[in-house]
């Protein structure tokens, strides 16, 4: 696996503005309180297929979808709801979505992960993976084009470093010099497959040589890790400067989805990682701080269970949608 | 053929023997799948799989469970996600001896390697005389809920391009006997498995692995009145209200063309010459599907025998919806197929 | 729509005024593309070209000459070798308000671009409501002796995937107004340019930059005996070979659909129901051609009408030859076409 | 450009088999004969299409296919007649496939660049780049499935180096350990696509941190540095320790085809080049070492051209092909 570039950010909390913290620390609590309800919807055989989570993603998610502007753009995969609902995604859309809910985003025309509102510059991708990355190439490019200074902040898995869509986009971004960020979410596994089979390469970082830019992994599970990298990145995207790779390094502590018992799984893993609980680790950090208290952590945990609560009585009680104008809008006027 | 590429594979040692899966005693379509793939690589060293999650993990659908054991890693290969990259990678040990067989995970991501199928694979035996003998299996088609990008029919994207062949079996019989052809055809080979059938469909009882031939259709329910062209899902449907019209006093012939390329033209023609009616049927959308492939042959091998025109069945030119309702709606329902059968019969 | 789509674009500054190239008194279908794209280049600055070697180079057949220099880096720009790539930093500078023309340097490379096309492209507006306007502009076709992976017809790659338009201009004039068109719609749309008409073609005056609306096709040849409905090079030779069997007392009407995706079923419809007989021509490959979607479709809509089956000219199936007396028995010849209209009108 | 990584392997003959460097000096200079009539012969309208020669490419082509053992695997370019005619292709065989001749190994069903002979271990490629790529680590990957000590070397363009088919094939090689060698042919231009364009990269080698392999770039003029490369690179793949890439850099001397003027080069670059042409250079040092010497100097050129006017003379004077069975052998029985 990939070791880390720099030690964890966490060491101090100097020069940070705890008001950002607290919220950073916010949406990654709702965001497990969220996924740990839909786990139950899908044990209780409320959703449509499987469901994907982002168990030990919220770090990486959160942490780099904090470092963009409301303006900028975001092309997020099936690990982020934490870099959605950073952007103001409601939770109970998102079940909407893995219910195929008339009031998912896609009004159950595409359903499950595929819930990204463009209104909130968030690109909704397909399954091809890592298909986003190229538009996010072109998102960016249409800021470039138009002399603004906005960024696109990409994700993709460890397992689709593989494919065309990540190198022809890395080829296009480094030499047209594109305000782009390439966040790797590397959790160790692609589906069953293990990273060595993945990459031969000692860091996934390092495939940042290939194109002439900065690569650097860090310690996915530290949320303040995460930003400072990805806050580097960005800024020099913003400045002008290009893209650059961020590795994060993490673990899938869940299935590929929650259909899959992931017995394929090195043990070893699961022990270290369940000692890196990302929330819990910020949390502590904040803590020790004092950044926050007992009683504010009890309220945002209790806050972020009252909010996924009742997201989920709202969407188990959506319409399912009405099939009459179902040939319509194939063609945009 | 140059001399290298005589089968020089040391005879493979099956590290444990017997099948890699036990068969229940009426095999599902799934089994079918693998005891074939089973079947074909204990008789040839030759042959291996290759894909996505196809080795500890048996693959996605778990067609290749039980082949790691049995195999070994070096014919039961996982991959990269990188479906360009290893479909050139069949094409190469395919023109050196070797028989590959590529597993695509979901056959929405066959798009990813459609330039090395349709520009590497398909037209290079005509080009050179070249064997390339790759089988590549897909798991295709919807009512499983899981959208535009996971729930697509690909036979449309392919069956225009010259040099491959399309096996879309509708039983686990068919599934079992035609894999096994299409492995030991020296041609690239698009062999679509219905993903919804794997675990509804069973073999009427044990399964022979006798290979059946490509491009020989089948008349699986014999009828007088209309004939209803079809294949892959269509065929058990077909099947199902072909039996229920006949309480109705509607024949069926009920013709699984079983492979689209080639296409066993005289079959289709004789059943439609016999009954003057014709309705063709198939889970992709209608425009440019197979369906007017075959309508449009029909109507000029058997014009003068046509009492009515030749209707096409397939889902509405939409993508696949992930909500049952939307779905349902895109994709054919047998009871509006029923009523198109019973309207064109009658007409 | 988001508000971020509303085009935010600063005015564009023309480096050079005038056109970006010189017109001849009768443009050829060359200089049609690229009139019309400079034209809406000028009209609307969201508007630019992304492919290989368009800049300095003016794009492998010309059409963008002169256009680096009259509208700079920013808008005419220069790729690596990456057909997946850019294709998808179209659609994602679409998404957020950007009209992306994008040219494939021949349309077999958009082989490499098949994945994003259907999934990333096509289906978007369906599954989102955003919207996704792209323009994909392919030299396609033989008679070059460019062999057979130079020379491919592609529309039945794509024919068949809800959500492209697909656009197949036959007359230098029809090739800037549908283009224009093209730009315009704000749906990704596949715009196929007969290359062995770049220069081989010319209009027979000025050239109108009137958008021409996708979705109608055109009687180019009236007639009363049979029916003709072809597109892009067939529409010339139709007319030809229309002229010619005129003089042999047989009237021939072609019908030029002009684009494939959306059909103008009506006007096919409303010939063959005058004529009863229809053939239905062009240089791709036969087999699921999208003459096989006109034929099954004609047949569905005109049954009654018909004295004859449709008939499907198409070239044969296999690839593209590149030596002369191959690639000749390959793609129709004139004299073919024209006995098989003799055949079907006097039958 | 790609800085060389080592010193031109030419300084010594020291150790190196003089009947060897007599029959690559033969090849390259058999390569340019037959092109410089190729080039004869497009001018003078007797080609279907246009003509792509390996003007400066020799030293490459030929150095890399010299490393081979004849049961080895090829997969060449456009650039590589000389790999052929190194492996026994006859010169008359190609001017046939560039005039669409029945005698051409397609039959002139194929025709131009597209000659290669599986009968001579060597991949007839389509015109997609660098589609054999992948195709090469397909038949590394029969050799290592069946026990074989045999090797394939792939080559590929600088432009091609951005492509989806680059990027999988070196990631499936390197994660399989297939014995493959990756030769790229830097001339600095992808037809009118300048270097910078393509990659942004210092070097086409550093491409190979991206998959954990080695990379090595080496002058592409001088034919022992290219051997000494690849050599090492065959000898790795052979003993079973995997792929590698091996850059070679060089000037595309004529235009990508001979229709095109390439009057987008820098003019500074041609200067640059002219003073290395990969004959030359290699024919000097072969007679400053004493393995050559002006009578045999002379002989081989003159072979050379009696060799290329016949094959001219021949491919001029063979049939065209007969259109009769063209509907045969879309598939094989
Ligand atoms: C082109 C393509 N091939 C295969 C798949 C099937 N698939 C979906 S997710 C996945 C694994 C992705 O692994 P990784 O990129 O590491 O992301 P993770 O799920 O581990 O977060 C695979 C193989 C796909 N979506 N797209
Ligand atoms: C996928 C693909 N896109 C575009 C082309 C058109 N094309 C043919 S050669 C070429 C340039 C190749 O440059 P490089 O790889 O550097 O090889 P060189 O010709 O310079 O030796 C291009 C763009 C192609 N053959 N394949
Ligand atoms: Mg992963
Ligand atoms: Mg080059």
């Amino acid at each position: 696996m990939s070791k880390t570039d720099k030690k964890a950010g966490s060491e101090t909390l100097e020069g940070r503005d705890p008001e950002l913290l607290r919220r950073v620390y916010e949406v990654m609590v709702l965001t497990r309180a969220v996924e740990d309800r839909m786990v139950a919807m899908y044990r209780g055989g409320d959703l449509l297929g499987s469901l994907y989570t982002g168990h030990w993603h919220e770090a990486i998610s959160v942490g780099a979808a904090s470092c963009l502007r409301p303006d900028d753009y975001m092309a997020p995969i099936h690990r982020d709801l934490g870099a959605h609902l950073w952007r103001g995604m409601e939770p109970w859309q998102v079940m909407a979505s893995f219910m195929g809910k008339a009031t998912s985003p896609t009004g159950g025309r595409d359903g499950t992960l595929h819930y990204g509102r463009l209104d909130l510059g968030i690109y909704n991708l397909p399954s091809h993976i890592p298909a986003n990355f190229p538009v996010a190439t072109g998102m960016a490019f249409a800021a470039k084009y138009r002399g603004e200074d906005k960024v696109c902040l990409a994700f993709c898995g460890d397992g689709s470093t593989s494919r065309a869509d990540f190198h022809e986009a890395l080829t296009l971004a480094s030499v047209q010099s594109l305000p782009n960020v390439f966040v790797i979410e590397n959790n160790q596994y692609a589906y069953s497959t293990p990273l060595r089979l993945t990459s031969h390469s000692a860091k996934l970082s390092d495939k940042a040589v290939a194109y002439g830019i900065p690569g650097v992994t860090v310690d996915g599970t530290d949320v303040l890790a995460v930003r400072d990298a990805v806050g580097e990145a960005v800024a020099r995207a913003r400045a002008g400067d290009g893209p650059s790779i961020v590795e994060g390094v993490t673990m899938r502590m869940h299935g590929h989805a929650e259909h899959d018992p992931a017995d394929y799984v090195l043990k070893e893993l699961y022990e270290e990682y369940s000692k890196k609980d990302p929330v819990e680790l910020f949390e502590n950090v904040l803590l020790k701080g004092g950044v926050l208290d007992d009683d504010t952590v009890k309220k945002v945990r209790d806050d972020a269970r009252q909010l996924a609560i009742a997201a989920r009585r709202k969407a188990l009680a959506d319409p399912m949608p009405e099939p009459s104008n179902i040939e319509e809008g194939v063609y945009a006027d | 053929m140059p001399t290298d590429t005589i089968p020089g594979t040391p005879p493979a040692p099956v590290l444990r023997s017997g099948p890699a899966q036990e068969l229940s005693a009426n095999p599902t379509y799934l089994e079918a799948v693998g005891a074939a793939l089973d079947h074909e690589m204990e008789r040839d060293p030759n042959v291996f799989i290759i894909g996505e999650d196809v080795g500890q993990f048996g693959g996605a659908f778990k067609v290749t469970k039980g082949f790691l054991d049995k195999y070994g890693p070096r014919r039961v290969v996982d991959t990269p996600i990188a479906e360009t990259g290893f479909t050139g990678l069949a094409a190469g040990a395919a023109l050196v001896g070797l028989r590959p067989v590529v597993e695509f995970q979901f056959a929405d991501f066959i798009s990813c390697a459609f330039d090395p199928i349709i520009n590497v694979l398909a037209r290079h035996h005509w080009r050179t005389g070249d064997p390339m003998p790759v089988t590549m299996r897909a798991p295709f088609g919807g009512r499983l809920r899981a959208g535009p990008t996971h729930s697509q029919s690909v036979e449309s994207y392919f069956a225009h391009v010259p040099g491959l062949k399309i096996v879309m079996p509708g039983t686990p019989e068919d599934a079992a006997g035609l894999l096994i052809s299409s492995i030991r055809d020296n041609n690239p080979t698009l062999y679509l498995e219905n993903k919804y059938l794997y675990r509804r469909l069973r073999a009427t009882g044990p399964l022979s692995m006798e290979p059946i031939p490509l491009g020989v259709a089948k008349v699986v329910h014999p009828g007088k009145d209309i004939t209803l062209v079809t294949y892959s899902a269509g065929v058990h449907q077909g099947v199902e209200i072909a039996q229920e019209l006949d309480k109705e006093g509607i024949s069926v012939e009920v013709v699984d063309v079983r492979t689209l390329v080639p296409l066993d033209v005289e079959t289709i023609v004789n059943s439609v010459k016999k009954t003057s009616r014709c309705v063709v049927l198939h889970e992709a959308a209608k425009r440019l599907g197979y369906g007017a492939e075959i309508a449009a042959t029909i109507q000029e091998e058997a014009f003068w025998h046509l009492d009515q025109p030749v209707v096409r069945i397939g889902a509405k030119n939409t993508p696949t919806a992930t909500s049952p309702p939307l779905e349902d709606a895109i994709i054919p329902q047998p009871a509006e197929i029923a009523e198109t059968l019973r309207k064109v019969a009658r007409a």
